[in-house]
């Protein structure tokens, strides 16, 4: 294994150390427990919007807060969910007294972590609301399993609400909001490598010389398919149209497409992928109106890229383009 | 009276757990390897040394509250230090034993036993996972039952754990074969039978080390009595 | 060979053709000759700042284009310098009538197509300066050799060249800001593994499964030193401690601290490099007043890192916090 | 007279250079790994193929303007092709000698002796390496000065262009020892050494290709005449 860290269990710590360093005139650290909000938090009046999970997906989603995003970001250790104490730490740090918004990806150690601390939350007089995103459409959904897993929709639904909330938007609206971006968006990923976990030090699943993991988890969670590698546009035209197929998308949407690396695949591939995606989606009539090309939600040092289509509508085009202010995503401000 | 839960017992019980957990560290994070992302033992590992860390630290015992305090406080502590499934779940059973056994220092078997099964409601209510979806609950749920089944055959404290024991091992391995219908192994589907759950056997490592801790401070038993 | 693309010959063109989809709001991308200039371009009265280089370098420097930065990028094959002809019609795509500054990493083959370009546009009438960057102190500096390399301090003059053409300063003054940011800047970058050119399709360098390059460049050159692999500590203390006592960097200075991504590496361990580099900054009485932390020039799928500090003072702090828009680079607008 | 440059001949020329280019595209290739970035045998071959396409194509033939528009249209193709260090050195070195050619379509040796000399120039004058820098300029300056002296000692083009050629060679294997000094692997300063310059290797190339065909449409020369 070789990556720029010292302990594998100090690595969570110290990046944090790194982020307090770099960003106190826009964020703050606590320690014990781990939580990162905005430097101007609480904001008085407004829906406190939290998020978390477990290390390893950087810029996600410390990188995320700031105006016009999270209010906090909880990180657990390298792909372990963060605890409840963390969550109501964090939350109880941002309320502005109009409520807070925990926005979970859908994991059964996420999932579980955050009921908990809503419970704990409420019971201390907080309004908390939470919703869940699962919008991997490589894993099948359903009442009996753990269902969908969370994956690129998380970031659009974190920007989309957390402009909803600047706008003094109340609790259940900016909850609904988050619903409407989890209903209309689908993603899907591919593996060329597996991502090593310092912890673990070796990779987390065997990949060949000439295979892929067509679907594969942000955590290295096995996928749909064990293939052969192919061209980006083989590659592309399996995951667009697992995604396409799946809402479905058709003839006329608009779409947000973001086009995500999984942490070592570089910019100059994703833009090859981007290139191939708006030729397919262009010949089954859907237009991107929007997009977002980068290394958003990373599994750590693995290997290629996921594809996350949401449907826009004039309302979430609006909040898509309002200002954001944080270290991972910028602009208008 | 053939036999009670002190106090004692119990914490001789969560330092024979954490020790056990520390020991199969590796084999839990193996199996766990296998169907979920290896993390099983680390986090198990990780919850336990700082409940042991509490129970037995500076400020240990001046917290006074009986067994039902103590229990809450081991599973506060799993809960704010493992994450993942099994902090929550592991916590939630733990704070649920300790709600029901309240403020004693010393339950009877039929109380303890009664601790138990509100322990195991408490898995089932946060994790919402029935029989056979291949998780803990196949461990704990026929131990908690055999336990309340000894007891209410009038058997001692130290046989109804053995008989607690013997059910957790039998619901652990039952796991082997079956698919998984929660958390992370699920999204293995088929691919995950053949595998045996990693939380089923922590489980069973916390049934086991109660038959061999929980009855210690009790009066020998007469065989049959 | 994994990588994102079709046919490696096409690659770049991809790519590019992938930028022309995605940003045709903020840039034109033109292929045969390629470059890509901003959509608004040529502002009128404006010294327009053309740079480029091999390709693989993403987001350098066709990400950087767009107000406050740069006017045009040439790109030329993967590790490949451009050629003129590329330099010349993009500065005469550019061209605002206010002059046109090249910003050139010093390397053989981009030194000279850019003095080629600049010969071709002053034979058309064109005001053209040039600034050689050569910022990487792995190399030794001779006059008898090749010099120094051109590295992370190519991102910094842009952006701060940029701001300065923005404030419609004139060329002879962004063109000496240029060179006075070349000359406060020093950088050195590690590789824990090489990167792969797609047409060569394997690995530029073997490196062993326990050994990195201290002062590779970012195109795979051999470095300072092979070494065992480190702790992050000990990697950011040789880095560090090369680039400081080259210019040097003392006591009481105030300085914009860049940790660079090398493009297969994730922002999780940027941060404890970030972390360490601050630690050891402060000891040294060297305070970090600016950052950025990010991959910004990559080695395409290299993993590693570089550390670029820039000596900072007034002027150079007000330009680089001047408003930027690209796709790379924003904020403030 | 003992033979004269024709523009067929130069055409012919570099049809034989492009072709040596692509055989040896791998070799060079192999020789730039060693010590710079892999790329000079493809960067050369795409330059070539894009010349011969040039100077063979459908608008070929027409631009007129004899040796010197030939190739100082083979100059721009280079240096808009190629890319790299090679591009604007190429480029150069034949807009300068096509610049020396001017507008004739036949030279004698020493009108083509004194072309090539200012084609070695223009490298210089661009690359700024001197002799022993252990570049191109190790093959192309003792080639020109060995063209000039045959041209001025009276010998015939053919046995010219064999004395160039041979002086092309043994520049090219004297990089061998020798510690880089401009270009890329100046970067590896000592570990250069021992290895042969992919530059000088092709630049031998164009030497020897030049021997072969550059004097074939000139009449037969008595040897010793
Ligand atoms: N919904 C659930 N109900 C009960 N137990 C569960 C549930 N989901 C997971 N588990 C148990 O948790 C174990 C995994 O724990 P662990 O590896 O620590 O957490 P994670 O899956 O978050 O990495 C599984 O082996 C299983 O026994
Ligand atoms: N300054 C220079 N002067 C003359 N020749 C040079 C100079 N720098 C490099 N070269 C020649 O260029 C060759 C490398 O060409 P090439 O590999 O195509 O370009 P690059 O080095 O940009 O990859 C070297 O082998 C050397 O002969
Ligand atoms: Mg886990
Ligand atoms: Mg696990
Ligand atoms: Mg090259
Ligand atoms: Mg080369």
């Amino acid at each position: 294994m070789k990556k720029l860290i010292n302990r594998p269990e100090d690595a969570v710590a110290e990046a944090l150390m790194g982020v307090a360093a770099a960003h106190a005139d826009r964020v703050r650290v606590h320690i014990g427990p781990n939580y990162i909000v905005r430097a101007d938090a609480p904001v008085r009046g407004k829906v406190a919007i939290v998020s978390g999970g477990g290390s390893g997906h950087e810029p996600m989603h410390g990188g995320f807060v700031g105006m016009g995003m999270l209010d906090a970001a909880c990180p657990g250790e390298v792909f372990t969910s963060p605890t409840p104490d963390q969550m109501l730490a964090a939350s109880q740090a941002v309320d502005g007294g109009a409520g807070v918004l925990h926005i979970v990806k859908n994991y059964t150690g996420d999932v579980m972590n955050f009921e908990m601390a809503a419970e704990l939350a409420q019971d201390e007089g907080m309004e908390v609301e939470q919703v869940v995103i699962d919008d991997d459409v490589a894993v099948k959904d359903s009442l009996y399993t753990a269902g969908r897993r969370g994956v690129g929709a998380t970031v659009l639904a974190e920007k989309i609400c957390g402009a909803a909330a600047e706008l003094r938007r109340p609790l259940a609206e900016v909850a609904g909001l988050c619903r409407k971006v989890n209903a209309n968006a689908r993603s899907m990923g591919v593996a060329l490598t597996s991502c090593t976990v310092p912890m673990a030090g070796r990779p987390t699943f065997a990949l060949g010389d000439d295979e892929i993991e067509l679907g594969v988890g942000i955590h290295g969670e096995p996928g749909r398919e064990r293939r052969k590698l192919a061209s980006a546009h083989d590659i592309v035209e399996a995951l667009a149209t697992a995604v396409v197929d799946d809402l479905p998308f058709g003839p006329g949407d608009k779409v947000l497409a973001f086009v995500n690396g999984m942490g070592g695949t570089p910019l100059l591939e994703l833009y090859v992928v981007y290139g191939e995606l708006h030729e397919l989606l262009e010949g089954r009539g859907i237009s991107i109106t929007r997009n977002l090309i980068g290394s958003y939600i990373t599994s750590l040092d693995m290997a290629g890229c996921s594809i996350t289509l949401l449907r826009l509508d004039d309302e979430l085009t609006a909040l898509w383009d309002a200002p954001v202010s944080t270290t991972g995503l910028r602009w208008g401000v | 009276m053939s036999g009670i839960v002190t106090q004692e017992g119990v914490a001789a019980w969560l330092r024979a757990f954490a020790e056990a957990v520390a020991k199969n560290r590796e084999y839990l994070t193996e199996l766990d390897a296998a169907i979920g992302d290896a993390d099983h033992g680390s986090n198990m590992d990780r919850g336990m040394q700082a409940v042991v860390g509490r129970i037995d630290g500076p400020s240990a015992g001046t917290a006074g509250g009986g067994v039902g305090a103590l229990l809450k406080l081991v599973g506060m502590t799993l809960v704010s230090t493992v994450g993942g499934a099994a902090g929550p779940l592991y916590g939630t059973f733990f704070l649920q034993v300790g709600k029901a056994a309240g403020e004693a220092t010393e339950l009877t078997l039929a109380q303890w036993a009664a601790a138990l099964e509100a322990g195991v409601k408490g898995v089932q209510m946060r994790g919402k996972a029935v029989l056979e979806d291949k998780t803990m609950v196949d461990t704990l749920m026929p131990a908690a039952q055999a336990l309340s089944a000894a007891a209410a055959s009038g058997a001692g404290l130290a046989e109804a754990l053995r008989q607690a024991a013997a059910a957790a091992e039998q619901g652990m391995k039952a796991t082997i074969p079956l698919i998984a219908r929660k958390g992370r192994a699920s999204y293995l589907g088929e691919r995950s039978a053949g595998h045996q759950d990693p939380g089923a056997t922590s489980s069973w490592l916390l049934l086991q080390t109660a038959a061999e801790t929980l009855a210690a401070g009790a009066p020998a038993e007469v065989p049959g009595a």
